[in-house]
């Protein structure tokens, strides 16, 4: 690809970039939120047509006019945003558009062969190829799109942000899937805001700024990570977790969570946070860990236990007792969890203060999100634009800032850092912190065992609906939190 | 023909029980064999349709020996062939009939003929002859007719050169409507006269306003208005009202207590009556039919096959007479 | 959770046998009552199956009424009638399916490639279509002269009224299209998300496209029907079939939004409204009473049924 | 965009307007004209702007009509108008907002809280508040005997119509409410993504209800506006009024599906249709054509709007 560009109305999100894959390598593509990462892949998928520039396919000029030519040239894409069909099964989700059939009549057992094959591959044959997606959790989905992905035997396959959702587990059995295709001369093309991953199973990179290409072809292995960052960000940023208050908060807890049980989810689970601390749920994917800080913000009616604020007890399942006594959560889907897609950044951002009724003040209200927008850096910085047309990662920023605003004394963070890149991702953490030091209690959940032990104080090991251990963060390390969750899933 | 074979008491609240009308008392009133009457019609979502199945209702509760079953009311005619069938399952002696469409209900009125229901058709005609033993007309071209030739004789009468003549007709899809209309336009060619305005309501009080509003903004003058209906009537009046318009002469239709009463109170200019009675004497009918009685007021011994109904002009003249027979809508 | 619903629905469609029965006695439960609702269901059955697949596509029409009255006045016309004398009746079903698909094409062009909202598209023409059959018509109604189309349809095969047996086929046939083809797999996605869809390479505009048409087919299909049935085409056919459609299909448990749909819950929709009509005529209630009852009865039978589903998916958890 | 929207909106009556004055010449362009079609605009638009809160907001509310009906026959039977007779009339108009207000409240707190589909919910009130009409009216039409009433709602302030005050009243109370207030912000964003809003610690069931009630209140507005022009109450007042409110929110712009709303394109929706009509019965046409005219209309206005809409949007990204 060369020269590539894509213009939307009001912004540039490609503007000339140059992309080169060679069969059979894992191409990395870096770069920061928004800089044009998952618009360049839905060029290559055939759902945007550039407004200028080249594509060659093996050496052959094409365009690739809609997805249907992608898909016969032999592209297949694991988009950013999951696209599933909530309504569908696990099977017609993956086989949408390329069914098994005969004269138009679906070949129903042949089609859910195919899917338990595929789900096996990728280590989850327990997922049924009848169950309907909807009913999924999001790593589950990540999962089905990735079967869905390696349906079409493609011979380049496009994975944008695949791990953001996944526990090291999930994305160590991603990796033997992914070599197990390059070895068979399949070309992938790998996006991920963990710079670790890419070590790992990378070949080559190619850094985007700013829908440019700033450098190609780099050796994923050698290349320093200090000189990876500064090229995506232009400035050097450390990539690591701030500092932990070092005294001993000894105020009452302000979330005191007591027995709380979600009947055929989780059961008992106790936790409390003292203002100013931040804790996190450790656990894999499906352990029960959002469903837990969903039903202490109310959003899911508890079967058992309590919910304390301040030593009152909200009122079961109702989300606007919880609000109102200072709780916030940022949930895990932001697209169809948090956010009003077609409003603008500032009405997204103002949603939670709205409770009290009156007049809107414009210019009050555009100020407080303005300002928002520039402490977490939300890019393009533009308050009046709809969040649709946000890159993830910013969308991610925008949910923050709705928090943030409220000035909550709880705050719950469910994957905080998804799809978010690194240097927002150090901007969240400091952000997380001096929120801790200026007395609220945070929640954090994260499918990255690194991430939950590096900015919580404290941790809770969640496995199968259970709190199995709970210790400071400083004594445990990713193997051990691993091994225990292995054993509480053996037990 | 036979004009209003109707009660007295035209408030179906207050039936006077046995009671044979206005015309003669017979013997015919006397309780006789028990007879299981189906009635189907319309949906009763205007004033004249609602006056029907009120009197229908009120005339079988007089008979101590007349079970009447009352099907929904509806327009589909689909919907009301199923209740004709229901009848017709049901095994009731007699079906008084008001179809939401003559042509179609025919078919299924045959099969309960066949079937050896006594079948009373009223107002729409069947396209058959073979599908009912009696039919009881409202004449909607004779209202259209009657209408007209009094139109007629306004212009004579006030020597109006070259008049301003406009139509408000009710739901146009009908054919009922276009009978009427045609009624109307014939009479009206007699005088050497045409419609100049036309507009559609609906038959419901609110459109009548409606489309009477904006026909007078279409034509800033009148000279004679036929309103085909008194129901849609009230709202055509109130829009006149409203305007502060009565240059023209305002014609009614069907005669309901309201027009008979601006007609006394010198507000309208005549009504054409077309009798809501028509069900109700449609179920007299069929209960004598079945009683194998004739009708008291004829020497023939048997119901006669088909009753057409008079469409009598009211004006200040002989309100008085009619005003005791208009419906309260 | 989608058995629950069907679950529900065959619950109060047996309650209200029930009722019918213990209110009505014989005069209810005999061969010839169920065959007058079954008969009544059949017309507007057809509709309600071929508007499913436009709601689970994501779509509305609100045209399916004007479209059959178009489509028995134009296969009534002196001209059709006289060509069928010559040729066949078929001419006149032939006719009808034409323009009851032509209908559909124009809808569906309007609403895929157009991009105009349903709503929008099929209310303009609600209005167009029924006003051409008014012109067609002149307003009359045109009477249908061939006995051999009347007793085809008018007849029955081994004691089944040849109408029951169009529905059933009909119904048949869209559950077999839903649930077992790619073209119902794909209606259902296009329905669900229609960028996943697109995406994933669906043609969406034509399927769109395809499934107004195939809606305008069923709409000629149930103008047939009541030719047959009336023995006329009117202008004034199908009124309001596009309320009760849509509300047979909701009440089956179709999404209204789209994404989801049953044949099965949409033909149990249609037969309780139809059972319900039947039930109150054989006990004799008044109109206005229908009305409110009706009312009543919806909301209740929902709220039921939504406990029923909600109960049984909690097990279902466990 | 949206402002887009509402210039083809105005442009579409505009030329409308055009369209009038050349073939209706002086009996178009005159005042009396003018305020006949705002007249005839101000009681559907009252209601259409209810419904612009209620669509806007995510649901859908088939029983305007019904609501029309019933709250205009239950202020004009014998008790209210005898009590309204010993008091002020004031009592009649207070009886038809309580009672709209009351019918919104069920449907409110069924969608809301029954969690039925408002499809269904409104549907079965359609039923039950038409039939409950029927009964409390006995199908009369039951006459506005005050003066008082007629007098004032009939009568006109500085040359404009009391009723045509009202519609603008209840336009300019909507337009401030949903876009100058916290209530209209919080309906955009539950239509929007009602999860997201219930996340947000929004109290959406309640909110919902009010959306509901707020347009029952609209319903009894429009009760007492019909009870003026009509001097009437009866149960066929605000026949197909849901058609006719939706058809005008959602040619304004507003979206079906929720979250995007704009009482100034209800009301030039509402304003196109009356005046549409209007030009018709000033030239005299025939319903039937009027209706192939109107929705030929339909079509091509929302075709030209987009493209306006696309155009415009290039030049603006340019
Ligand atoms: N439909 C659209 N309309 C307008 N602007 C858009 C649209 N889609 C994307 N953009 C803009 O294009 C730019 C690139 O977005 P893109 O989603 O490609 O970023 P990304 O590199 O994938 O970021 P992330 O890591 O956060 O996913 C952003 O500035 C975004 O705001
Ligand atoms: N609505 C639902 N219906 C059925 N099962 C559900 C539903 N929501 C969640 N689950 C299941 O409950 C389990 C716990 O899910 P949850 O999302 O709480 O896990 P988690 O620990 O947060 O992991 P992650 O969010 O990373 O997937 C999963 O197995 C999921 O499939
Ligand atoms: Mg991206
Ligand atoms: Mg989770």
């Amino acid at each position: 690809m060369r020269g590539i560009v894509k213009l939307f109305p009001g912004a540039r999100a490609l503007d000339g970039v140059d992309l080169g894959v060679r069969p059979g390598e894992v191409h990395c593509l870096l770069g920061q939120n928004g800089a044009g990462k998952s618009t360049l892949i839905k060029v290559i998928a055939g759902v945007h047509r550039p407004d200028a520039g080249e594509i060659r396919w093996r050496g052959e000029p094409v365009t690739l006019a809609d997805p249907q030519a992608a898909t016969r040239l032999g592209v297949a894409t694991l988009p950013q945003e999951l696209d599933l069909v909530d309504g569908l099964s696990v099977a017609d989700n993956i086989h949408l558009g390329h069914e098994h059939a005969r004269f138009g009549f679906t070949r129903r057992s042949r089609t859910a062969r195919a899917t338990t094959a595929l789900l096996t591959r990728l280590g989850h044959p327990e997922i049924r190829p009848g169950a309907e997606a909807g009913g999924l959790s999001a790593a589950e989905r990540q999962i089905v799109s990735m079967a869905r992905a390696l349906s079409h035997d493609a011979s380049l396959l496009v994975l944008d942000e695949p791990s953001a959702v996944l526990d090291q587990r999930e994305v160590a059995r991603l990796f033997t899937v992914i070599r197990e295709l390059t070895a068979a001369g399949v070309a992938i093309i790998y996006i991920s805001h963990r710079l670790e991953e890419i070590r790992e199973i990378g070949d080559r990179v190619t850094v985007l700024k700013d829908g440019r290409t700033v450098a190609g072809g780099l050796d994923a292995a050698s290349t320093p990570t200090k000189d990876i960052v500064r090229m995506m960000t232009g400035r050097a940023i450390e990539y690591a977790f701030p500092p932990r208050t070092e005294e001993v908060i000894d105020a009452e807890p302000v979330l005191d969570v007591r027995g709380l049980s979600l009947e055929g989810r989780f059961a008992d689970v106790s936790l409390s946070v003292k203002p100013g601390e931040v804790v996190g749920l450790a656990g894999l994917v499906g352990s029960g860990r959002s469903e837990i800080i969903e039903t202490v913000y109310g959003a899911r009616k508890a079967t058992g236990g309590t919910v304390a604020v301040d030593g009152r007890t909200l009122r079961p399942g109702s989300v606007p007792a919880a609000v109102a006594s200072g709780l916030g959560l940022c949930p895990e889907e932001r697209k169809s969890q948090a956010l009003v897609l077609g409003d603008p950044v500032s009405h997204n951002i103002t949603m939670a203060t709205l409770d009290r009724a009156g007049f809107l003040d414009f210019a009050a209200e555009r100020a407080a999100a303005g300002e928002l927008v520039a402490a977490l850096d939300v890019r393009p910085s533009d308050v009046d634009r709809e969040v649709r047309t946000l890159s993830g990662g910013n969308q991610q920023k925008v949910v923050l800032a709705r928090w943030l605003l409220r000035e909550c004394r709880v705050l719950l963070l469910d994957e905080p850092t998804r799809g978010v890149d690194v240097g927002a991702r150090s901007e969240i953490y400091a952000l997380v912190r001096d929120l801790a030091h200026r007395g609220v209690a945070v929640v954090v959940v994260s499918s990255e065992i690194e991430e939950v032990l590096g900015l919580a104080d404290r941790v809770l090991v969640v496995a199968g609906g259970r709190v199995l251990h709970e210790a400071p963060a400083g004594e445990l390390t990713e193997h051990d939190v691993l091994d225990i969750v292995l054993r509480g899933e053996a037990a | 023909a036979v004009a209003l074979t109707a009660c007295t008491s035209n408030t179906p609240s207050a039936p006077a029980p046995g009671a044979g009308g206005g015309n003669a008392a017979s013997p015919n009133d006397a309780p006789g064999k028990k007879v299981t009457i189906g009635f189907s019609g319309p949906a009763a979502d205007h004033g004249w349709l609602a006056a029907i199945n009120n009197f229908a209702t009120a005339e079988a509760k007089k008979y101590s020996d007349v079970t009447l079953r009352v099907a929904e009311g509806t327009n589909d005619a689909s919907m009301q062939i199923s209740h004709i069938e229901t009848f017709i399952n049901d095994k009731v002696d007699a079906i008084v009939l008001l179809p939401t469409d003559g042509a179609a209900l025919t078919s299924v009125a045959t099969k309960a003929t066949q079937a050896g229901i006594t079948v009373v058709n009223v107002d729409r005609e069947f396209s058959s002859s073979f599908a009912a033993r009696t039919t009881i007309l409202g004449d909607n071209y004779g209202m259209g007719v009657s209408a007209g030739t009094h139109a007629c004789q306004l212009v004579k009468d006030k020597k109006l050169a070259d008049p301003v003549i406009a139509e408000i007709a009710g739901i146009d899809a009908l054919p009922l409507t276009q009978d009427r209309s045609r009624g109307f336009a014939d009479a009206l060619k007699s005088c050497g006269q045409t419609v100049d305005r036309r507009v559609a309501a609906q038959f419901t009080v609110e459109s009548g306003e409606a489309a009477a509003a904006n026909l007078l903004q279409a034509a800033p003058k009148l000279d004679i208005v036929w309103n085909h209906d008194d129901d849609q009537g009230v709202g055509v009046k109130a829009a006149f009202d409203a305007a502060k318009r009565s240059e023209f002469a305002f014609i009614g239709g069907a005669g309901s207590a309201n027009a008979m009463r601006w007609i006394k109170a010198g507000q309208m200019a005549a009504t054409v009556i077309y009798p809501p009675t028509q069900a109700a004497d449609g179920i007299r009918l069929a209960r004598l039919l079945v009683q194998q009685k004739g009708m008291s007021d004829l020497l023939q011994v048997e119901v006669p096959r088909r009753i057409v109904l008079n469409a009598p002009v009211v004006t200040s003249s002989n309100v008085d007479k009619y005003l005791p027979l208009g419906f309260e809508s | 959770m989608k058995g629950n619903r069907t679950l529900g629905l065959v619950i109060a469609l047996g309650l209200l046998c029930v009722v019918g029965a213990a209110t009505a006695g014989d005069r209810f439960a005999s061969v010839d009552n169920l065959l007058t609702v079954l008969r009544l269901a059949s017309v507007i059955g057809v509709v309600s199956v071929g508007m499913t697949f436009v709601i689970t596509g994501g779509g509305i029409d609100l045209s399916v009424g004007a479209i059959v009255a178009l489509s028995s006045v134009w296969a009534t016309t002196l001209a059709t009638q006289s060509m069928a004398e010559d040729v066949h009746w078929i001419v006149m079903v032939g006719c009808a399916l034409l323009v009851g698909a032509g209908c559909g094409l124009v809808n569906g062009l309007l609403v895929a490639y157009g991009k105009i909202a349903p709503f929008i598209v099929t209310l303009a023409m609600l209005a167009g279509a029924r006003g051409l059959a008014e012109i067609i018509a002149n307003r009359r109604t045109q009477i249908v002269r061939d006995q051999g189309f009347i007793e085809f349809f008018g007849g029955s095969v081994l004691g089944v009224p040849v109408l029951v047996l169009v529905f059933a086929l009909v119904a048949a046939g869209g559950w077999v299209l839903l649930n077992r083809t790619t073209f119902g797999r794909r209606t259902l996605a296009i329905g669900g998300n229609p960028e996943a869809a697109r995406l994933a390479g669906l043609k969406v505009a034509r399927h769109t496209t395809l499934l107004y048409v195939l809606l305008g087919l069923a709409c000629g299909i149930a103008a047939v029907m009541l030719m047959a049935r009336t023995t006329t085409g009117t202008s004034t056919h199908g009124g309001l079939y596009e309320l009760d459609a849509i509300a047979a299909v909701v009440i089956g448990g179709t999404l209204l939004s789209g994404g989801r749909g049953t044949v099965v819950g949409t033909v149990l929709g249609v037969l309780i409204f139809t059972t319900l009509t039947n039930v109150f005529t054989l006990n004799n209630l008044d109109t206005s009473t229908q009305a409110v009852a009706k009312g009543v009865i919806i909301v209740v039978a929902v709220l039921l049924q939504q406990r029923l589903a909600n109960r049984a998916g909690e097990s279902h958890a466990r």
